[in-house]
Order: C-alpha cells, then structure tokens, then sequence
C-alpha cells in the first residue's frame, strides 16, 4: 500500500543543485527531478519505449505518427492529476515546449526540441507535435528524464529571463511522479514524500525518501553495502576489488547495466604540432603518421582491453570494439577485439616500413618518429589507463608523452583555452562519450566532415577527431532518410566500424553504469536509458 | 578604544572593497566555465545559450559593480526584510548562484546551522581539553603528563584530516556500527533521543577536529603559562601567602590567558569557513563542502559571496581580537 | 611589668640565619648559590646585607620565604630559626609549605627587588593589596578595602582612593614601589624583607621610600633585612651590616664599625670604591678615585684646555605625541627646551637631575641621533645641524657615544673583536692586520686580555661589557665623547674602575666628555662643570666647584640634600626632604616655551631666573 | 678563606670561568640536551637522505606498472601471515596496479619533501624581507602591514583552491605538469602563509631598533644597510627559524590535503599526500599503504616541530645561559 514500507535513503555523491533539470542537464540532477516530474514515455531497462503519462505510445503503425513523419500525435491519460490536485492538461505540454525553446531562458535540453516548429493542443488531451522536416524518430520532445512536463500554472511566470530567479518552482516543481518534495537543500539533500494524487493508489510503497547528496563515490558504496545506511548508491565508479570488498560486507549488491557508453581514444586526424600556427594546428590534414592503418591499428592491436576491464571497470566494463556498443542491434562484434597481440602489431609495423632507422629505440615514419602526446582528463582510472597503455605502445616501439587536464576545463568548452578536448592539441586523447535514447543517428553524425572543430566554429563541433570521408557522410545521409529499423541497424553499424577501421578513433572499454543497492531493498531495476530512478514507484521494502 | 574600534571599522571599509576586487578579479581569470558539469550530449551552442542566460558574457567591470550593489545594498534590504516583514527588496536582483539559480545568500544561510553544530562544537570541545592540558603542562613542566601531552599534541597536529576521518569511520561505522558514516542535515532536535542521535552523527567529524584545535591551542597555553609562571609577580603573589591554586589559577592564568583567548578569537572565522576536507569526510554538507562545489562548479557568483564572507569574517575578528586584548590587558590602550 | 608586649618581652632576635646553604640544580650541574651565611635579626633592629650582585643576598632573603624552592634551588643546611607571633619558635626549613603559606605574608613580609615587574599587571592596586589581608586576617571586602587605604596613606601615596582602582602601569615607578612595600606591611609583619628597594629609582624617590621604612621600623617594631648593594643607602638605613661575597658572610658588625674600621679586605675595597659626596670638596679639577691595591698608584688631578670643542646654543628637541582619530600630532614632549653650554677640548661637562629630565635626549640631539626641533651645535669643524647625510657621516667620526646600558648596547650575537673593529670599518680607516693590531691595541688600552677578543658579550661580566662600549668609541680616535650614564648600571667596585679609566683616557689622550648622570657622588668625582637638568632646560650651569660647594637654583639643592651620603653619621632625616612631583613635559601643540635666562653669580655660574616648572 | 682573596682581587671582574667559544658551538650544545630536537634532527636527516640517495639505492621506476605482481603486501605481513602475498623484490608491496611502495615512497617524499623546503625558504625570504622592511623604515610600515593585513583577510583554503583551478593550466603548459604544480603549490603556499613571520619579524625589528646596541651602530657610523645586515638580522633569527620549523611542516600538509582534494600533483607523480588519499578506499584490506606514507607525514612533521622546539630554546640566550 501506498506508504506502508517507510523511508527509503538514496545516496548520489554528486549533489543535486536543482530540481528542474530544463536548467542543468547534470545527471544528478536529471534523475533527481525524474522522482517528481515525468514525461510522456520512457524507455525501459532495455531500451524500448514504453507510455507513462499516455497510454499508448504513438507509432505509425497506429496512426500517432503522420506517414510523411512531419507530425507526432499524444494522447494523455485521463485523469492524471498534478500533486496539487490540479489536472494534468495537452496545455502543461505545450507550455513545457515554450518554456524550453524561450530564447532567452538558457534551457540545457534544447536538442530534444531541435526540428520542433510547433506544439498543438487541439483539446485538453491531445498533444500534436509538429516537425519542419520528415523525422524518422520522433520521440525527442517529452519523452525520457530530460524532457518531463512542467506544470504551467506553476513555472507561467517563469519564461524566458525570468527562469533563473524562480527559486522556489526550480526547487520545488510540482509533478505527477509519485513523490513530493517537502524540502530541498541545494547541493545537499532532498526531502520527499508520496504524493496524495499519484495515479496509482498503491503506489509509491515508500512514505517517504531521504535523497543525500555529496561525498565520494567509495562512501556512497560503503553506506549501502557496508554499514546499510542508505539503500540505494548511484554510480560508485570504483575499482573492481573495491566493490567487491564493499560487497563482501553483505548489506547490499551492486548492480550493473550498459548503455551506449564508450570509452575510447580519438585519433587525430589533422596535424597538431605545436610549430603550427592556431588557426592551422589541429586544423591541416593529414597528421604526419596517425592517418597510416598500420600505425593506429597496430596500436590498437597492442592493448590487451580485457585487462583494462579488469583493472579500470570490472563487472562495469566490457571489452568492445564499437562505436555504438549499445543497443544491441547498432553493435558490432569486430574479430580479435579481445587479445592483446604485440607480435602482430610489431609486425604489421614493420611490414609498412616503419622502423626504427636511428637507433632510438622509437620507430619512424617518413623520418618523422612515431612520438605521441597522449592527454585525457583527470581522473584516476583514466590515468591507469594511460599508464598502461603507454607502456604497451612503447612495447611497440612507439614514444609516448602523458598529460592530463582538469575535467572542468578539459571538458569545458572554453574557446579561449588550448587544453580543451575540442581543441585536440595533442595526438592521441581519451575520453567516454555515449547519446541518450537508443537511436544513434545524431551520435553518429559525429563523424561528418563538417561537425570537425576549427577556429571559424570557434572550436565547436562534434567530430573531435576531425576524421573525414566522403564514403561516410554519404553513408550517414543515407541513414537520415531511412525509417526502417533493420535497414538503420545495417546502415548504423556499418558506419560504426568505417570510424574504427578508418582510424577515427579507438575504441577501448564498453562502460557501464553501476549502482548498489540494500539487501531489502525491492523492485530496483537498472536502466541506462532513463533516470536510474525511473521506476522508484515501485520499489518496496523486501520483508 | 572606541575611536580606536571605529577607526579600525571604517579602515576596515577599504581593505574589504580591494579584497573583494582582487578576489573577483582572480575569477574573472579562471578558464573554468559553469557549464562544465553538463554532460557532453549537450551541444556546443546549447551551451552557449545557457551561459548568456547566465549573464556571464557580460564585461567584468560591470559584473563586479552589480556584484557590489546586491550584496551591499540589496542582500541588506533582503535581512531587514525577513526580519520586519517589510518589502524593500521586492522585485531587485540578487546574487544568483549560477548552479543552483536560486540566492547564494539563502544556501549559505541553509548551511550554517550543520557548520556550527560540527565545527563550532569541535571549537567548543577542543578548547576545554586544551586549556587544562596546557596549563597543567606549564605547571610541571618536563613532568611525564607534559611529555607525553607535547607528544600526543604534536602528533595530533601532524596528522592530516583525511587520514584519522576515514580511519574513524572504519572503525565506529564499518567495525563497530556505533555512528553513522554519513551526517544527516535534516535531522530535528526535539527530544533527547533525537538529541542523542544528534550526538552519534556529531562525534566522529567532532573528534577529528578537535584533535587539531586541541594540538594547536594546547601548545599556545602552555608557552603562556610558561611565560608568566617565570615572572616577578607569580613570586610577590606568593610572598603573601596565596594558595598554590590561586597563584596559578588566578594570578597567572589571568594574565595567560590576553594570548590565547585572542588566538581562539583569532581562530573563530575559521568555525564558519568550515572544515573543508573534514566535511567532504563525512558528508556534513556544511559552508566548507558548498564552496567546493562551487568551485568545482565554477559558480562565480557562489564562490565570489562565499570567499568575500570569509574575508568579512576574518577582518573582524581581527578586530575583535584585537580590541579583546585591549580589554584584557589594561596596560594597552588604543588611542 | 609582666604583661608588656611580647616584643618588648623577648628582645632576642626575631629571624635567626644558621649556617645557611643553598643549591640550584642547572643542566650543568649544582650551582651553589649560598654557601655559609650565618646572622640574626632583631625586633626594631634594621640589618643591612650588602655585598655585589650574585653574592647571594636574594638568595638568602628567598631561602628565609622558602621561595628558592619555587626557583629552582633547595635548602641544603643550616636552620632558618623564626620566632613566631605567639611565641612559638620554629625552624623555616623544616614548615611544609601549607604552614609556610600562613606565615608568609603574615608574620615575614617582603619588598622584592623590581618595582616594576612585582605587581600583576592585570590586577588593581586594590584587589593586589586586600588579597593578603583577607586570607590572613579573614577580613571581608569593606574591611579589607579600609585597611587597604589605610596602608596606602602610610606609605604616603597621594590620593589613596583613586589609587586603589588602578592598574599598576598607571602609578609611577615610586608609587608602585610603595604599593609594594605596602602590600609587604599589610598584616604588620614581624620581619620585613627588603631586597634592595630603592635600586631602580631615582634619588629623590629612593630618600623618600627610605625615610618612610626608617619611620615604619620605628613606629611598629618591625625587625627589618634590607639588602643593598648601595654603600650609600646602608649608611643612611643601617642599625648592623652584613657584608657577603661570593656566597659567604665575610664580616657583621654595627654601621659604625663597618664604615670606620672595615676589617674584611673586600669590606675595606668596596668602602674605597664608593664616591662620596663631598670628597672632592675644596678642589677644583676632577682625579681619579684611590683604589685599594693601587696605592701606589697617585691620582693626578685633570687639566684639560680651554679652547672650545663642542657648542651647542638654544638646542630644542620635542617629540609628537600622535593621536585622535587620525593619527594626527596632537602634543609634543618638551624633552629638551632651549639648551646652551659649551665643552672645552679635555674636560668633562657634567649633565645632572632626576630620570626624563632629558639628559639622554640631549646628548643625542648633539650627535644628531635624534633629530633636534632648532638650535646650533658647533663642533670644532663645523656646524653639525646643517650637514646633510654623508658629512654628518664623516662628522661622527669625531663624535662618539657611550650608552647608558652596557648590556643594552652591545650586540649580543656579535664577536667583541667585530663590534670594536665595526667603527673602523665602517670608516675605513683600518682593514687587515692592522686593523687587528688597532682592536688589539685598543683591548690593552681598556685593560682587557686580548683573549677576550674572541669572546661574545655574554661571556663578560658588566664592566668589562662597559669597556668594551669604551674601547668601541675610542676606536675612531674621537674628539668628544656623549657618555650616557655610562656608570650607572654597574656595581660600585666596578663603577670605580670604569670611571677611573675614563679619567686615565681623557688625561692621556685630552678627550671632550660630555657626561650624563643623575648619580651626584660620580658627577662631583669626574666633572670639570656641571649643568643641572630640570624638565628639559639647564637650570643651574657652571664650575663643578661652584655648583656643588655653591647651590643657587631650589631644585639643585633639592637634589643634593636628597644624595644619601655613604656616612653613618651624615644621616638625613625625613623632615629634610621635600619634594614636588615632576610637572609633566607633554604640551599641546602650538605651546610656546619661553626662553631660558640665566643670572652670572660668579664667572661661569649661571642660574635659570627664568620660570623652569619647579 | 679570607686570607685567600687579596683586595684588588675583590675588585677585579670575574671572568667567565669558562674558555671562550663560538655561539654555534654553544647553540650547538643547548641543542644537544634537547632530546626531541635530536631526534627530529636525525629523522629529517635519515628522511632527506633516504628520497634524495634512495631512488639511487633503490632504483625500481616507481611508475612502472606490474600487473602480475600487483597488490603484494610488505614483506613483515609475512612474520603473521604465511599467505599473504609478498616478495623481496617489493619489499613494501605495491598497489592495484603493481607499482612499488617502497619507490613510490622514496619519490613521493622527494616531491613532499621538495615542496616543504621551497615553500618554506620562499616564505621565509618574502615574510623576512617584508618584516624587516615594515620594521626598520617607518614610511613603508603602514603600507607594508596594511598590506600584510589583506594577505591575512584572504581566506586561505578557498584562494589556495581557486588559484589551483586558475593558473594550474597556463603553469603547467609552461614548465611541465610536474614542474608547473609544483611551483603552483610552492608558490601559493608561501605567498599565502608568509604573513606570520613578516609579523614577528617586524614586531622584534621594531623592538631591536630601539635596543640602544642599533643606536650604537648608527652612532658609529654604520649604514642602514649594514644595520640591517649585521645588526638586526641576527637578532630575528630564532623567530624565523621557529617559523621555517613550521612552515615546513605546514607546507606539508598541504600539499597532501591539495593532493586529497584532487588539485593537487598529476596523478601519476607520486606524492606522500596523494599515496594516503588513493589508498583510503582499501584502507583495510591493504592498511600498510595508507600507514606507510601516513607515518612518513606524521613522523616528518613532527621532527620537524621537534626541531623548531630544539632550535628556539638552543637561540634563546636566556635558556642556553641556563
Ligand atoms: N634560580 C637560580 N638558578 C641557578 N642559580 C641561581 C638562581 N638564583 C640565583 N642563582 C645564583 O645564586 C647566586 C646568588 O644570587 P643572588 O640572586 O642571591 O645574588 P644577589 O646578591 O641578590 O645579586 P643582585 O645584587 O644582582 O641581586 C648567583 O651566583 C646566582 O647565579
Ligand atoms: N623617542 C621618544 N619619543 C617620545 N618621547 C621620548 C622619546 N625619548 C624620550 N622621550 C621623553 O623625553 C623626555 C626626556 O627623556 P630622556 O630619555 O632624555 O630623559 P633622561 O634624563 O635621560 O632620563 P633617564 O635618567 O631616565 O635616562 C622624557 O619625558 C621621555 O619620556
Ligand atoms: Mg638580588
Ligand atoms: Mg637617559
């Protein structure tokens, strides 16, 4: 019964700072909105959509979709009520999309809306979504965590400019989840309890969550699975034998899942010597020795990726070799992925003619040595990682210079800044990128031509490692057009394995996302998809 | 004196504004950005629109100067406000935090009472051992007790927090079960179980915190007492017959104390500072933990306030000090 | 006849001293700091000890408390016999300390030796004194409170009441030192300990405080120690002395005996060092002192010359007092106010008078160490007040000081042979071997081993430290020489040798002395003329003969009466003394002093008509 | 008794009894008696010499990754456990990875241990130089100590955080990740902990100036310089010594609570502070590597405070006289 199981702790180490996650896109806070407010569908723990304020999800095959895919049509569940009793209403959507797309309002989930030119509310239930071109997959606005209904009547006065000073809606937003906030300490904790008017009167088991923020991901491990504090830990990216001490106390198990994650290591393809100038380096192709096949696949034919799962990921890490590894039907299984095989990369270098001519120890190429600079951000296990790698591909025959930058301004973006991964003034770098939802259509138009960064886009652009083919954009086009999902399978994979073979980059480890939670705790279903939290209605207290 | 006060507060004035100029200005210089915490699936330009909704485009000079005028101007209306009911802020700008988008001023409010709990009461603690320990240490020095208290207060000061943290939450969580590992903010005071809960949380962040100010002050009281027990006076109290007890207790540690108690006064800012590495250990989201986040978060506005409070608060308790001694010891006067 | 008083009852000794031995245990071992000192004292009855610095007169004195135990030391012989109140005589060294804790400050009171540092400074005067009296007596708070202004007006405090609320930085030195004796007097005593009482004060306040113990010995009976390193001083106080050296009683006889028939040769040497005023009477150049051991040795009076070395006319000097809200100047010590007098080559020009009167300012000003408000120093070359840096650089040359605290002046981290070859250095004159064979030269001139040399100034004792600051001013081959009190700090024995060698030097070499003093027995020894010194001006200036044999001005015979004479016979009584307290030197600014003039009593001796303060 | 002192015996100066030596023999010898002092003398002694000669000794690459041989446990768990896994070729074990302890101690020391000593010689110079300055030439006091003053109001901490974020990249850039961090802490740690030794030096300059031994000089005819050289300088250096004890120290223990933060060194540059915070996580299966550079902090700290205790009393005239 609703209520009848108690409190129920969850413990995130990275603080929540706000409950409207239209003004922050941070994971935390995402999932930590997602108990509250929700969208019209979700995706599962195995990536299908499934409705939730809607009963029914709009296809074509039942009509919700117009068959030129210009237009996507909801229809919400009856009497669906706000926690403050009020009903839920097409209007509330429609706001939601104003709200978002207000020009001046700074909204991190803009790309849901991308392609959007109108949302229409015909009657009180029914949602039209207008698309300016076909769309073969339309399930970008409301649907998943980022993009839930806000309550217009609420956030009205909160457009454009005006977002960022409603402290009390962004901390406070009103929902139909099954919980509701009943304190909000920013960067620190969240207070809830069930919500009188969620639709399903035996739902949520629990009267009342304690939300904890903050603190490091081993103390989040330890509260759940060794001292039973909490009941539910977020993403405890620690090495394998720490979990598995963690575990061995017995008060909780982790649970892993996999999405589309990829760590990797981009190639560049443009030339990123310093003597360059900035409007040339990492802008003028090719690189020197990067672009030869020999030389990066030997070096990817050097790394023994089992051992980096073990060492860096354990049960939260796979070995893959493609780009998309997750779902299922975009992954590609590439052959000898999985060994280690320095003999032949030794080989395949030698065979090219790359060989050390001056005694050095280090192969050249053309006379230029095969020296790499090899940056990641910081973060332990990245820098294992490094550590190993580099000596594999010294093995090799290789010279390899480590650095790594600070995550804030690695990843931050700064124009200004020479060291972000943008930039690419280095030859090799390593990061994890991964796309929300199951469809890799966008992700995968990281590889075109132009998305490559350069000094005219200020820098801005997807495709890290400038990678460049003709084949591949003509490929990709072809996918954009493409409504059938084997077709897109065949297509995307396809591209997925020319950015592998072709030198754009190398994949390393398929990362997971893992969690733990109590021994008592029941109902908890890992989904990499969605909020984490997107199924809390129906967890319960295991008696 | 009291010129002497005013004329220090209003010397004071000055120094804050270039504190606060500097402090801004070595922001401005950050390469940070506030958006780094939003995930890569977030496009560039996206990104971009977020920041200018932030207002972060916008020339330094003319952030500091709005910086100025809400916290000195408006955050004041806003306190009078809450404590009158009267509405002369309504509808002005505060200082926004960029992560949260909510004031900076009412998070900080928010986190103070967990600061003072953990840290003001570690202060508390740390203050009655070390006093005693310090003057028995004096009083027989090179005694056993004295050894072995300068032995424990040294290594006490050398052992960093974040190795006795961990450490004490293996053994009173993880081994013992006796303590929470993690601090609950939201816990009530209403009763003496809750109290008694309160105390539980309290004990391990407690501990560690009053080892160090233990150690530190320990050491400033014995060097005082040591002081003033060579001094003429101690012998002329004596000549007349006093008690041993009111000789030290009295006579000596009066005078002892004019050092030490403006050292404490000297070590209160550091109370609402907060224990950074000691609250990050055991997650009291206090003042300490909230500035690392926003640092980490590059809340410009956040970390600009909060650094700024702290220089307030270290300025006047210099005064404080300062003008304590003074009280303390008639021979100084101000003016 | 069977009922009289007990004192008067039993008029054997009070506090009997029994073949007393004291140790300290130090890192380097047991020091000995009372050997074997035996000696009684009784009711009414003063006994001075006297005897130099560290022969154990404060250890004594401490060991009759059972204080030297809190200092380090232990009681290790003799017996301290103590006859109490009631009757009962006890053996101090065998009280615990509970016991003891009621006898002291009870039945033994004591004065300690450093009227600034004996009080708490955080307590007042009244809380200090009524403390005492209520553990003792049980008085309560009111009480004590009267008893305390009571006490306080018998030592003759000005305004009691006040007094009672204040802290004792807010009294003077003689105040505080009265406060003190008070506190020791509070529960009548029946021994009073003095451990030289009157050392850090000036004259005029040393004859008052021992008038005021003189007349409370009488008054109540009490058996007085008092100890003294000032020959003078006993002389005036004494009933019988005790004389010690090194930890040991070497002669105990009445003041009479001592002073006229000293048996003990260090009795007979020390009584040979003490200058006495009056001594000179009747002669009109200074000589050196007779020294027992150095008969053989004949003083020979001081000529000098009579052309001018140094004049300084109208010389001002004024220090701001800075506050108010801006630190703004808001008054000026009149430290020294339009001074005029003239030094001739190889003479010595006295300066005298009571502590900050601005002795010391003035003979800095000359060297222009501190800067001078107005006025004109000629010396022989040149005027000193218009050079600019690098000639009054080259001027110093010529010009050097001696200090007042030989410990004070020396650096304490340096070797001897560097800070007696810095002069030389600094200008130049010497480098290498020579410069050796100068500092060499110079250690033998001030009678100093040339071993001593490598020595640092802790390692020497007071007076070899003062002739290292001599040798350090010779070095330049100086014409005049600022001798700030440069006798003052040191033990008479030791003082007498100094001054001798000042002597030697200026007759050997014809230096210019201007000498700084406010002790008259060492001023009438050494001076050619004298200038007496009242609140910044000059108020009597003239022939050392004239001046001493001669007094005009009120305050110069103000001071002399007050100079305790090292006779037995000379005593001087309270009702001689009568003095005003020092107005204050601290005007408002824009306060215009007015000139000083002088009237010519006899060639040379001039006496201030004008209006002086006093 | 009597017979043995002649009159003018009486009267001549005692001598020191004892033969005349130098002040530093002197210091020396106070020091001596100071049995902390010695010991923490000896430590940091043994401690400098084991970084600076142990890599030379020692000369296993600390960074070099075993995987096969990877959490080993120092050779003494032996002595209790038969299993437990160790080897001589690692004497104190090594990590998750395989890297050796006992290098990565020797160079986490030398990186500790080189920071410690240039932040405090750099605050020492800056805090000394300022005091001196503020002390001795009235005109520049109040500017000096006002300035002094706002150093103080900085929030230490907080600033030592935002400059790390701030000037970490253009640093490193410059001289290196390593080479850039370090001058980074050096540099911050010194600028923002020289206040307290400009304070004491000041305070004692302005109470030696008025000594009448300065006055002496400058009556002799000593130049400002030289003053300040000869004369003041010497006299301030126990304060400063005592300073430098501490800083030391502190310098220390702030690089590792940097390190604990994660602002600190690059990851794969081992630090005393940063070895403890990595090891935190396995603090019970693998105790030894957080005590090992854990006991290395504490006991070089605590020699160093030792030593700064030693060295004030062995300064100070008035207790060597003792
Ligand atoms: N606490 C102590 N520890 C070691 N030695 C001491 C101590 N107090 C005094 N002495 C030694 O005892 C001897 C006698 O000292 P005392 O203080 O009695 O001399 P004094 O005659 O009073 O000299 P002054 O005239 O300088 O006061 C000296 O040699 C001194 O060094
Ligand atoms: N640097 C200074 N600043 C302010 N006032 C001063 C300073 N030096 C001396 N005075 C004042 O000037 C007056 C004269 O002082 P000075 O030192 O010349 O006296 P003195 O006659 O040498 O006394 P003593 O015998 O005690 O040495 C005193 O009132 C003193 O307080
Ligand atoms: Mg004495
Ligand atoms: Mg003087």
């Amino acid at each position: 019964d609703r209520g009848s199981d108690g409190e129920v702790k969850i413990i995130y180490w990275q603080a929540p700072s706000i409950l409207n996650p239209f003004l922050s896109g941070g994971t935390k806070d995402v999932e930590s909105a997602s108990m509250i407010i929700e969208p019209l569908a979700r995706y599962n723990e195995k990536g299908e959509l499934v409705p939730w304020l809607v009963n029914e999800v709009p296809t074509v095959a039942n009509g919700g979709v117009s068959e030129d895919l210009m237009s996507i049509t909801w229809k919400l569940t009856p009497g669906l009520k706000w926690s403050d009793g009020s009903a839920l209403t097409s209007a509330d959507v429609a706001f939601t999309y104003e709200y978002c797309t207000h020009p001046e309002g700074g909204c991190a989930q803009l790309t849901k809306f991308e392609g959007v030119t109108a949302v229409e509310t015909p009657d009180d239930t029914t949602v039209i979504i207008k698309f300016a071109s076909a769309t073969p997959n339309p399930y970008g606005p409301f649907v998943g965590g980022e993009s839930p209904i806000l309550q217009k009547a609420q956030f009205s006065s909160c457009l454009g400019a005006a977002a960022s000073t409603c402290t009390e809606q962004n901390f406070n937003p009103i929902g139909t989840g099954p919980f509701v906030v009943d304190e909000f300490k920013p960067n620190d904790v969240i207070v809830m309890s069930a919500n009188d008017n969620y639709r399903d009167p035996a739902k949520p088991a629990f009267a009342k969550v304690t939300f904890k923020g903050g603190g490091s991901a081993a103390a989040s491990g330890t509260a759940v699975m060794e001292t039973g504090e909490f009941d539910y830990g977020w993403n405890l990216q620690l090495a394998p034998d720490v979990i598995a001490k963690m575990e061995k106390a017995g008060k909780g198990k982790p649970v892993a899942g996999f999405g589309p994650l990829l760590e990797r290591i981009m190639l560049n393809n443009t030339n990123p010597s310093a003597e360059l100038g900035p409007e040339e380096r990492s802008v003028i192709r090719p690189h020197p020795f990067l672009s030869d096949p020999a030389v990066y696949k030997a070096m990817s034919m050097a790394i023994d990726r089992p051992l980096l799962v073990e060492v860096g990921y354990g049960q939260a890490g796979r070995v893959s070799c493609s780009w998309v590894p997750a779902p299922d039907a975009f992954a590609v299984d590439v052959e000898g992925c999985d060994v280690q095989d320095l003999d032949g990369a030794k080989k395949m270098l030698d065979d090219a003619g790359i060989v050390d001519t001056d005694g050095d120890g280090v192969r050249e190429k053309d006379g230029v040595p095969l020296s790499i600079l090899y940056q990641t951000s910081t973060n332990a296990v990245r820098q294992d990682f490094q550590a190993l790698i580099k000596d594999w591909w010294e093995q090799i025959g290789m010279e390899v210079e480590l650095r790594n930058v600070d995550g804030s301004v690695f990843f931050g973006g700064d124009a200004g800044s020479p060291d972000t991964f943008q930039k690419f003034y280095a030859d090799v770098e390593m990061y994890a990128n991964t796309f929300n939802g199951t469809d890799p259509q966008a992700y995968l138009g990281n590889g075109l031509c132009d998305k490559a960064p350069r000094p005219e886009t200020q820098w801005q652009g997807e495709n890290i490692s400038r990678f460049c083919s003709e084949e591949f954009d003509a490929l990709h086009a072809e996918l954009s057009a493409t409504a059938d999902m084997a077709e897109r399978s065949r297509i995307g994979k396809q591209l997925s394995l020319m950015a592998f073979e072709e030198g754009a980059m190398i994949p390393l480890v398929h990362r997971g996302r893992l969690s733990a939670h109590s021994n008592t705790l029941g109902g908890v279903i890992l989904n990499v998809w969605d909020s984490e939290l997107w199924n809390v209605a129906d967890w319960y207290r295991m008696k | 004196m009291l010129t002497y006060a005013i004329r220090r507060l209003l010397l004071s004035i000055p120094t804050l504004l270039f504190i606060s100029f500097v402090i801004f200005m070595l922001l401005q210089l950050a390469p940070g950005d506030p958006m780094a915490q939003v995930p890569l699936t977030v496009p560039p330009e996206v990104k971009q629109k977020m920041r200018e909704a932030l207002g972060v485009g916008e020339p330094a000079l003319v952030q500091y100067w709005k910086w100025l005028v809400q916290v000195f101007w408006i955050e004041p209306q806003v306190a009078i406000d809450a404590m009158f009911g009267t509405s002369f802020s309504e509808g002005k700008q505060r200082v926004i935090s960029w992560q949260t988008r909510s004031p900076v001023m009412d998070i900080v409010i928010q986190r103070i009472p967990q600061t003072l709990w953990v840290v003001g009461v570690a202060y508390v603690v740390g203050i009655l051992i070390a006093l005693p320990i310090g003057i028995y240490s004096a009083y027989r020095q090179y005694s056993v007790f004295d050894q072995a208290g300068t032995f424990v207060t040294m290594i006490g000061f050398s052992i960093p927090p974040f190795f006795t943290g961990p450490l004490l939450i293996v053994v009173f969580s993880v081994w013992l079960g006796w303590f929470p590992s993690i601090y609950d903010t939201t816990h009530v005071v209403n009763d003496w179980a809750s109290l008694k809960e309160q105390l539980q949380q309290m004990i391990m962040p407690v501990m560690v915190l009053a080892l160090q100010i233990t150690a530190m002050l320990s050491r400033y009281m014995r060097a005082s007492m040591l002081d003033n027990l060579g001094q003429d006076y101690v012998r002329t109290a004596r000549a007349k017959g006093l008690s041993e007890s009111v000789v030290v207790l009295v006579h000596v540690l009066r005078n002892s104390m004019i050092p030490v108690v403006t050292v404490i006064a000297l070590g209160i800012p550091s109370i609402f500072g907060g224990a950074i590495i000691t609250e990050n250990v055991f997650k009291v989201n206090g003042i300490g933990q909230l500035l690392l986040t926003w640092l980490f978060a590059n809340d410009l506005p956040g970390v600009m306030t909060l650094t700024f409070i702290f220089a307030v608060l270290i300025v006047m308790f210099n005064l404080i000090a300062d003008i304590l001694y003074g009280l303390l010891d008639p021979r100084i006067r101000y003016d | 006849m069977l009922d009289a008083a007990p004192t008067e009852k039993n008029t054997g000794p009070v506090a009997k001293i029994e073949k007393l031995r004291v140790e300290f245990q130090t890192k380097d071992g047991p020091v000995i700091g009372v050997e074997d000192v035996s000696f009684e004292v009784g009711a009414g009855e003063t006994v001075c000890v006297v005897g130099e610095s560290g022969s154990g007169k404060s250890v004594s004195s401490l060991s009759l408390m059972r204080l030297v135990e809190y200092g380090g030391g232990e009681i290790s012989g003799g017996r301290l016999l103590f006859d109490r109140r009631n009757g009962e005589q006890i053996d101090l060294t065998t009280v615990d300390q509970n016991k003891m804790r009621g006898i002291r400050g009870d039945e033994i009171g004591m004065i300690f030796q450093e009227p600034m540092t004996a009080l708490n400074p955080v307590f007042t005067v009244g809380r200090q004194l009524t403390e005492g009296l209520r553990v003792h007596l049980g008085l309560n708070k009111d009480d004590a409170k009267e008893r305390a202004l009571d006490l306080l007006r018998q030592v003759r405090i000005p305004e009691p009441e006040r007094r009672l609320d204040q802290y004792p930085h807010e009294l003077s030195g003689g105040m505080r030192q009265r406060v003190v004796i008070a506190m020791a007097l509070a529960c009548k005593p029946r021994l009073l300990i003095a451990d030289e009482p009157t050392t850090a004060l000036d004259v005029t306040i040393q004859a008052e405080i021992l008038a005021l113990m003189d007349r409370l010995k009488r008054e109540t009976g009490t058996a007085v120690m008092f100890i003294t390193h000032d020959m003078a001083v006993v002389a005036q106080m004494a009933d019988r002395v005790v004389v010690m050296f090194r930890g040991n009683k070497v002669e105990e006889g009445t003041v009479e005996e001592i002073f006229e028939n000293p048996q003990h040769p260090y009795t007979q040497a020390l009584l040979a060092a003490v200058p006495k005023l009056g001594e000179m009477t009747g002669k009109d150049l200074p000589e050196p002192m007779r020294l027992v051991g150095q008969e053989d040795h004949v003083p020979q009076p001081i000529v000098g010359t009579n052309e001018t070395l140094l004049k300084v006319s109208n010389l001002t000097t004024r220090f701001a007092v800075k506050g108010g809200f801006f630190r703004r100047t808001v008054a000026n010590v009149h430290a020294v106010e339009d001074l005029s007098f003239t030094i001739n080559k190889g003479q010595t020009l006295s300066l005298v008078g009571e502590s900050g009167c601005g002795k010391s300012t003035a003979g800095r000003s000359i060297l222009r160490l501190v800067e001078p408000q107005s006025g004109q120093v000629e010396f022989d070359c040149c005027d000193v007040m218009s050079l600019d840096n690098k000639a009054l650089h080259k001027v110093r040359q010529d010009m050097q000081m001696i200090f007042q605290d030989p410990f004070a002046s020396l650096n304490p981290q340096m070797s001897l042979i560097d800070q007696v070859s810095e002069p030389m250095l600094n200008y130049g004159t010497a480098s290498g071997s020579e410069l050796h064979d100068r500092v060499a030269n110079l250690f033998d001139r001030v009678e100093l081993p040339r071993s001593f040399m490598r020595r640092y100034p802790h390692e020497l004792s007071g007076g070899q430290r003062q002739r290292i600051a001599i040798a350090r001013a010779l070095a330049l081959n100086p014409k005049l020489i600022v001798a700030d009190e440069a006798v003052s700090a040191l033990d008479v024995s030791v003082q007498a040798q100094v001054i001798n060698l000042m002597m030697e030097l200026q007759a050997e070499l014809g230096l210019g002395y201007l000498f700084i003093s406010h002790d008259m027995a060492v001023v009438e020894r050494v001076s050619h003329h004298v200038g007496v010194m009242y609140l910044g001006r000059i108020v009597e200036l003239g022939p050392r003969r004239a001046v001493f044999e001669n007094p005009q001005h009120a305050y110069t015979k103000a001071l002399m009466s007050a100079v305790p004479i090292a006779d037995p016979r000379k005593r001087k009584s309270e009702k001689d003394l009568n003095f005003k307290p020092i107005p204050s030197p601290i005007h408002p600014v824009g306060y215009q002093a007015g000139p000083s003039e002088y009237k010519e009593v006899s060639p040379g001796h001039k006496v201030l008509i004008s209006d002086s303060g006093y | 008794m009597t017979e043995t002192i002649a009159p003018i015996e009486a009267l001549k100066d005692k001598g020191p009894d004892k033969p005349p030596r130098s002040r530093w023999k002197d210091v020396w010898d106070q020091f001596t008696k100071h049995k902390g002092a010695m010991f923490g003398l000896g430590f940091l002694i043994f401690i400098t010499l084991a970084v600076l000669i142990g890599p030379l000794l020692w000369s296993v690459e600390p960074q070099k990754i075993d995987i096969r041989n990877k959490n080993m446990r120092p050779i003494y768990t032996a002595i209790w456990d038969a299993d437990a896994k160790v080897g001589w070729e690692k004497p104190l074990g090594s990590d998750q990875l395989g890297r050796d302890q006992l290098a990565q101690i020797l160079s986490g020391g030398r990186a500790s241990m080189a920071v410690g000593w240039a932040a405090m010689v750099l605050s020492l110079l800056i805090g000394t130089a300022i005091g001196v300055a503020a002390g001795y030439y009235k005109k520049l006091d109040g500017l000096l100590m006002r300035t002094t003053d706002l150093f103080l109001a900085l929030p230490v901490l907080p600033l030592l955080l935002l400059a790390v974020t701030l000037f970490r990249q253009p640093l490193t850039t410059a001289f290196g990740p390593e080479g850039g961090m370090f001058i980074l802490i050096v540099s911050i740690i010194s600028v923002t902990s020289w206040m307290p030794t400009a304070r004491i030096v000041r305070g004692d300059v302005l109470a030696i100036k008025e000594r009448e031994f300065v006055l002496a000089a400058r009556s002799i005819g000593t130049l400002p310089g030289k003053i300040i050289g000869r004369h003041l300088l010497p006299n301030v250096l126990s304060p400063i010594l005592v300073s430098a004890a501490l800083g030391l120290a502190t310098a220390i223990i702030t690089e590792s609570a940097l390190s604990f933060l994660g602002v600190g060194f690059p990851s794969d540059f081992p630090t005393w502070g940063k070895m403890l915070a990595d090891a935190v996580v396995r603090m019970e299966e693998y105790p030894e590597r957080v005590l090992l550079p854990g006991i290395a902090i504490s006991l070089t700290v605590l020699s160093v405070n030792y030593l700064g205790d030693g060295l004030r009393d062995a300064l100070d005239p008035r207790i060597r006289g003792r």
